[in-house]
């Protein structure tokens, strides 16, 4: 019974530091935001950044995939998954940024800035 | 005989039945970057109209992020009570987290509610309607997890801990912890980024 | 009270008419059979409910023929027209020709190759893992009617509305409200809605099968390499098809409730949807082909007497190109002005996918290489696969070069090519398989000499169809033309192509004759072996054909690369088994009650009817708890059982 | 008929329709494969390059297949290796050779994709002629703005001269293709996208729709026609001095669905009217969001 419950304190501690952890990343990314701490690219990165950090303590604390034994099949495909997702997102923003670029009209943009209150038919 | 046979049977599926689960859960990741992934194409395109900048408040996503962080804890606690067997303490929990999400869901309904009850329902522009299915579709993934807590409670208390509903309180844990990542991953790109850039 | 629904939606064109007639006419024959042999009962209890991967499998496999010969009388339709309309409009309107092609297109891809695949991998897989189910009967059964429920709303817009005119990937802005305000394109959107759905449960439970459920002796690189070729495809399944669940949800909900991400106006970006439902659809057609490559490796190695060459680089092969095929989709849009960088890294990406498909088709030679090769109708079609396959992977390498890619996209050299590419490749692969494991099913053979026929008059016919669209493609005819001026000197080849459909065609009639005339003689075409009449490899030729409904009374041992060979060839006398209570789901109506309720609600969203598709979803949702929160669905059989069914098939003899 | 026979017959008849079908094609002179503009003959260049460099893998695949099937069937009681299954130096053969070829047309590629980049403007010493196309509901507008014409369905253009054409839509997704001159480009409405080509011969060329766009698409064609310049101007001069004005309700009028039989010419026509179009797809507004500094949707 003794394994047995200390087995069970250490996932509660496990739970209560996720939970901390968690709690703490958030709200410095609250205040980052809220203060506007860096400039616009550097903002982005830093916010990714500490909601990357609390996906992975979310993964090991409440999900345990640090304690899988071999083979460590959920980890496996969750690599997977997060080597598809970064491909998608990635590459369809790169497509996306390079075609709307493309599609601009670049003398059509100094065109309308200078016809502002022209109005469309 | 034959019950043992198929209890037997059953306790021996759970680790099928958990990492099914578990791919599950990695098509419903692939199924949010996607949303993501439109989100971030749109959410320049405003039509003229107002941007995240002028619509969200802060204070108010922060109070949701921290409801549902609550939750996913208390629902960490309700799977821990479950392994050490105490059903009571199982049970409380289980309300707790029903009640926590209750509160984010109808929080966020209010918000969506403010912001068409403002005019910036989902036709008005391509950014407001990536936005509306975003977060629209997380809070469905919140209501299925709502009714799935409901229904296992009233099981529990009917039928108590058996292999069927200790493994659905596995998966239910599994599916509200994800919940809360897909959260995090909204509040950080919709609210935080939207406001401040 | 219907919402848009009214007497106006019935068809007008006589074409239309004329298939609706059909449709109608097959499944009212059906129904009054039914009820007059009385057989409705016995179809409830052994296939409606059924949770036995291969009753599904079969079901599965009868609505992809069905679906096939509706597909190619639309490519009838199609080649017809196009021969005929040289300086005139032919005999179809440019409405009802836009219709065929999207429906030919849809249904050749979403309900005869998928539909076929997934009938296989539930037949054979099983068998070839050695084990008895795969992991979820209950989501196998769902996911089959779910793509029945796709099934009976294409072939409803026959009869009621219309189909969708803008082609089977339906681009915005042609396929918003604006161009396409119309029903058809929301048939469109919900068949494929409710079959990619079905797909993406059956993705997860192969996977899971594959991954858990394999005999326990048996490690992963023991497992037969259509197991590899299947867990590839599952992997992508499951990687993808939420970005096409996505992707339908996304333009349905701007037809349904005025959103904005694909229309022009308002910020949309139809752009958005070219890039995401390329970034499901190339994808698609690697789960397609990987399992036809599977088939080819089991039938090389089978018919030529020799392991498959380079198991392990084969593996290589089909996981490379699994990953790779995340990494191509922008080949589809080289010409939207995505600038060079941008589309030289996707050119690239996509050449280098060739690489491993080239290794493949080396190691096939290279099993044959010293082999006892007997050319039966499945090496035919695999004859036909490599020539034709080889071709179309040179053309798909050319058109992976951006600068070529300009002059030929959209162009009938792409149809061409990507008609090589899954006739040549998928549907060849699938017939093989067919006629490889139609006597383990049935437990007679098809009738080979018919099966040869068939396989060179589809082979002979889509070299005569394809060969004038790659010359016409190359003369600057555009896909998709329902008439073309006379000067262009184009009618004759189009002549040509109509008369290689008809050599295709011709080869389907034969496969028919075959399937009929080999019911009739089965007495002759009995598999005397037992189960092994083509002297296999993997574990499926160990059972008896028609294998048992629980497949392996005793899971059997399974370990190395074509386990059931070496024990073939191992003399040792086989020591008897030990029989155990085994545990099979009970049959159950969950899936196919869920799935009338998703039809009812998509059909009452494609008709504006709200009330009835609020009905439609909450019975799903209900039906759905319901069958969850129930506990009892396992029944257990007792080994005396095991032995009285066993000795069914004369095999008691193994077991104590 | 014995089995012999009728094995020979069976591959003949394929072999033979294949030939007949390269002979016949090769002589129907296709437009891709004979072109009549730079753009176009350096794009065919790369397709019979690569063509010929994928021989090295299709040829022997075929001269293998025929050897093994022949040398190795059942019947012939040949050399019998049940399990030979393994060998690291042919296994290195066909990775390696293939990812050479492989290695070669991707540097093929890196380059000719930025050389023939449609919106790359062609460096000529000639002064390049601006057209503006318009891919209505199964017509092409041309507008040319130096010379204040439009027409329908019509572009005649002086040879030897670069032509940057800037490229909308007001219609659903279409393609712009000559297939003689150059390759195609997407139209799309609310967006511009550029095309370069030049015509290095006199003569008529035909010009496509690629993409379909509704139900007059296979009607959505076009005659491209290049003269010598002095035959350009003369041929503008004439279009100018008709009395046929392309205003805004006319260009309305033809922005509605139908297809059109033979050319139209504009002797003018609604200054900006290119500009306009685009603008219908944009709302006006100060902070727009597709402004001229760059993009960021991160």
């Amino acid at each position: 019974m003794s394994k047995n419950t200390n087995k069970i304190d250490s996932s509660l501690i496990n739970y209560t530091a996720g939970f901390v952890f968690s709690i703490l990343l958030t709200i410095t990314a609250y205040i980052v935001a809220r203060d506007g701490l860096f400039q616009s690219w550097a903002l982005v990165y830093v916010i990714l950044g500490l909601a990357v950090s609390q996906l992975f303590v979310q993964a090991f604390f409440f999900l345990h995939l640090g304690e899988e034994k071999k083979p460590r099949l959920n980890l496996m495909t969750f690599i997977f998954t997060l080597i598809v997702v970064t491909i998608l997102v990635v590459c369809t923003l790169w497509i996306m940024k390079n075609l709307n670029y493309n599609m601009m009209p670049h003398e059509q943009d100094k065109y309308m800035l200078e016809q502002n209150n022209k109005s469309s038919f | 005989m034959t019950d043992t046979v198929i209890a037997k049977h059953q306790l021996e599926s759970q680790g099928k039945n958990n990492f099914g689960f578990w791919i599950y859960i990695m098509t419903d990741c692939v199924l949010f970057a996607t949303l993501f992934a439109t989100y971030a194409v749109l959410n320049r395109a405003t039509a003229g109209g107002p941007g995240a900048k002028e619509l969200f408040s802060l204070p108010f996503v922060l109070a949701e992020t921290m409801i549902l962080l609550t939750s996913s804890f208390t629902c960490g606690l309700a799977v821990l009570s479950a392994k050490n067997g105490n059903k009571k303490q199982l049970l409380y929990w289980l309300v707790i987290t029903f009640l926590l999400g209750l509160a984010f869901i109808s929080m966020e309904i209010y918000e969506f509610n403010q912001l068409i009850y403002e005019g910036h329902n989902w036709t008005k522009s391509a950014f407001l309607s990536a936005y509306f299915v975003l977060v629209g579709t997380h809070g469905l993934h919140i209501i299925t997890g709502l009714t799935w807590i409901a229904v296992l409670t009233k099981k529990i208390t009917k039928s108590g801990l058996t292999t069927k509903t200790s493994g659905s309180l596995a998966m239910l844990g599994i599916f509200w912890h994800f919940l809360d990542i897909v959260w995090i991953f909204i509040f950080s790109f919709v609210y935080l980024i939207g406001a401040s850039l | 009270m219907f919402g848009r629904l009214s007497l106006d939606a019935l068809p007008t064109e006589l074409v239309t008419i004329g298939g609706a007639l059909t449709m109608i006419g097959g499944a009212c024959t059906i129904i009054i059979a039914l009820t007059y042999f009385k057989k409705w009962g016995w179809l409830w209890k052994n296939w409606l409910t059924s949770q036995d991967p291969k009753k599904i499998g079969t079901m599965y496999i009868i609505l992809s023929i069905v679906m096939l010969l509706r597909g190619a009388g639309d490519a009838l339709m199609i080649r017809a027209q196009q021969a005929i309309a040289s300086g005139n409009s032919g005999f179809l309107s440019s409405d009802t020709f836009q219709q065929v092609f999207s429906a030919h297109g849809t249904i050749m891809i979403f309900f005869v190759a998928m539909g076929l695949m997934f009938g296989i991998i539930n037949l054979v897989l099983p068998l070839q893992l050695g084990t008895r189910d795969v992991a979820f009967p209950f989501l196998n059964s769902l996911s089959f009617w779910l793509f029945v429920a796709g099934f009976i709303l294409i072939n409803t817009s026959l009869v009621i509305g219309e189909f969708s005119t803008a082609g089977w990937l339906a681009y915005p802005p042609l396929s918003g409200l604006e161009y396409s305000p119309g029903v058809g394109v929301d048939y469109w959107i919900w068949a494929l809605q409710l079959s990619g759905l079905g797909s993406l449960i059956s993705g997860i439970n192969f996977f899971v099968t594959i991954i858990k459920m394999r005999a326990p002796s048996m490690k992963l690189m023991d497992m037969p390499i259509f197991a590899w070729s299947v867990l590839g495809a599952m992997a992508l399944v499951m990687a993808v098809f939420p970005i096409l669940t996505v992707t339908l949800a996304l333009l349905s909900l701007d037809r349904l409730m005025g959103m904005h991400f694909f229309t022009s106006t308002h910020g949309g970006n139809p752009m958005m949807y070219i890039n995401l439902i390329w970034a499901w659809g190339h994808p698609e057609v690697y789960i397609l082909v990987l399992p036809a490559f599977g088939i080819y490796s089991e039938i090389v190695a089978t018919f030529s007497k020799k392991k498959l060459f380079g198991y392990k680089s084969m593996v290589w092969a089909i996981m490379s190109i699994t990953i790779l095929s995340f990494l191509v989709w922008l080949h589809h849009f080289f010409t939207m002005g995505g600038g060079a960088n941008v589309n030289a890294f996707f050119g690239i990406m996509t050449m280098v996918i060739a690489i491993p498909t080239g290794v493949k088709v080396f190691n096939w030679l290279f099993t044959m290489f010293r082999g006892r090769i007997s050319f039966t109708s499945p090496m035919i079609w695999f004859l036909g696969f490599i020539t034709t396959f080889t071709i179309g992977g040179m053309t798909g390498v050319l058109l992976a070069v951006p600068a070529i890619d300009f002059q030929v996209h959209n162009s009938l050299f792409l149809v061409a090519h990507f008609h090589n590419m899954i006739i040549g490749g998928v549907v060849f692969g699938y017939m093989a398989g067919l006629t490889y494991w139609f006597p383990k099913f049935t437990g007679f053979k098809l009738h080979e000499g018919l099966g040869k026929l068939a396989a060179w008059l589809w082979i002979t016919g889509f070299v005569t169809a394809f060969g004038p669209l790659y010359v016409l493609g190359l003369m600057g005819a555009t896909r998709r033309l329902d008439h073309y001026d006379a000067s262009l000197g184009w009618q004759w080849l189009f002549i040509v192509a109509a008369f290689g459909l008809l050599m295709i065609l011709s080869g389907v009639a034969t496969q028919i004759l075959q399937l009929a005339y080999s019911i009739y003689r089965r007495k002759q075409l009995v598999d005397t072996t037992g189960g092994d009449p083509w002297d296999g490899r993997t574990l499926e030729w160990a059972t008896a054909s028609p294998p048992p409904h629980y497949n392996f009374a005793v899971i059997p041992e399974a370990s190395g690369i074509d386990s059931f060979w070496a024990q073939k060839q191992s003399k040792k006398k086989a020591k008897k088994l030990k029989l155990e209570p085994i545990v099979m789901p009970k049959n159950t109506g969950a899936g196919i009650i869920i799935a009338g309720f998703s039809f009812v609600m998509s059909f009452a969203l494609i008709w504006h009817i709200w009330w009835l598709a609020i009905i439609g979803f909450v019975g799903a949702i209900i039906t759905l708890i319901t069958h969850l929160t129930n506990d009892d669905h396992e029944y257990v059989i007792s080994p005396l059982e095991l032995k009285r069914e066993e000795a069914k098939a004369g095999r008691e003899g193994l077991y104590l | 008929m014995s089995k012999k026979i009728l094995t020979v017959l069976a591959i003949l008849i394929p072999l033979s329709i294949v030939a007949g079908l390269i002979i016949y094609g090769a002589k129907l002179q296709p437009a891709i494969l004979v072109p009549s503009g730079e753009i176009a003959r350096r794009q065919y260049e790369i397709l019979r390059f690569a063509f010929w460099l994928s021989m090295i893998v299709i040829i022997p695949v075929f001269g293998l297949l025929i050897f093994i099937s022949l040398r190795y069937r059942a019947s012939k009681k040949a050399k019998y290796t049940p399990d030979w299954a393994h060998n690291n130096q042919l296994e290195a053969v066909w990775w390696g050779i293939p990812i050479v070829i492989i290695l070669i047309l991707s540097i093929i590629t890196w380059r000719t994709s930025h050389t023939l980049d449609p919106y790359k403007p062609l460096d000529k010493a000639t002064r390049p002629l601006e057209v503006q196309v318009v891919s209505l509901q199964w017509k092409w507008l041309f507008i040319y703005p130096e010379q204040n014409i439009a027409t329908i369905n019509y572009l005649k253009i002086p040879k030897d001269t670069p032509i940057n054409l800037k490229i909308t839509s007001d219609a659903p997704m279409n393609s712009f293709w000559i297939p003689k001159l150059a390759g195609q480009i997407y139209t799309m409405n609310g967006m511009s996208t550029k095309l370069h080509i030049i015509a290095n011969e006199y003569g008529d060329f035909e010009g496509y729709s690629a993409n379909i766009s509704g139900e007059g698409f296979a009607d959505m064609k076009f005659l491209v026609n290049s003269s010598s310049p002095e035959q350009f101007e003369s041929w503008a001069n004439v279009t100018r001095y008709q009395d046929n004005f392309l205003s805004l309700d006319r260009y309305k009028l033809l922005s509605q669905p139908s297809t059109i039989e033979e050319p139209e010419y504009f002797s003018g026509f609604q200054p900006g009217l290119y500009n306009t179009i685009i603008e219908k797809y944009m709302p006006m507004y100060p902070n727009q969001n597709r402004s001229h500094h760059q993009m960021e949707s991160y």
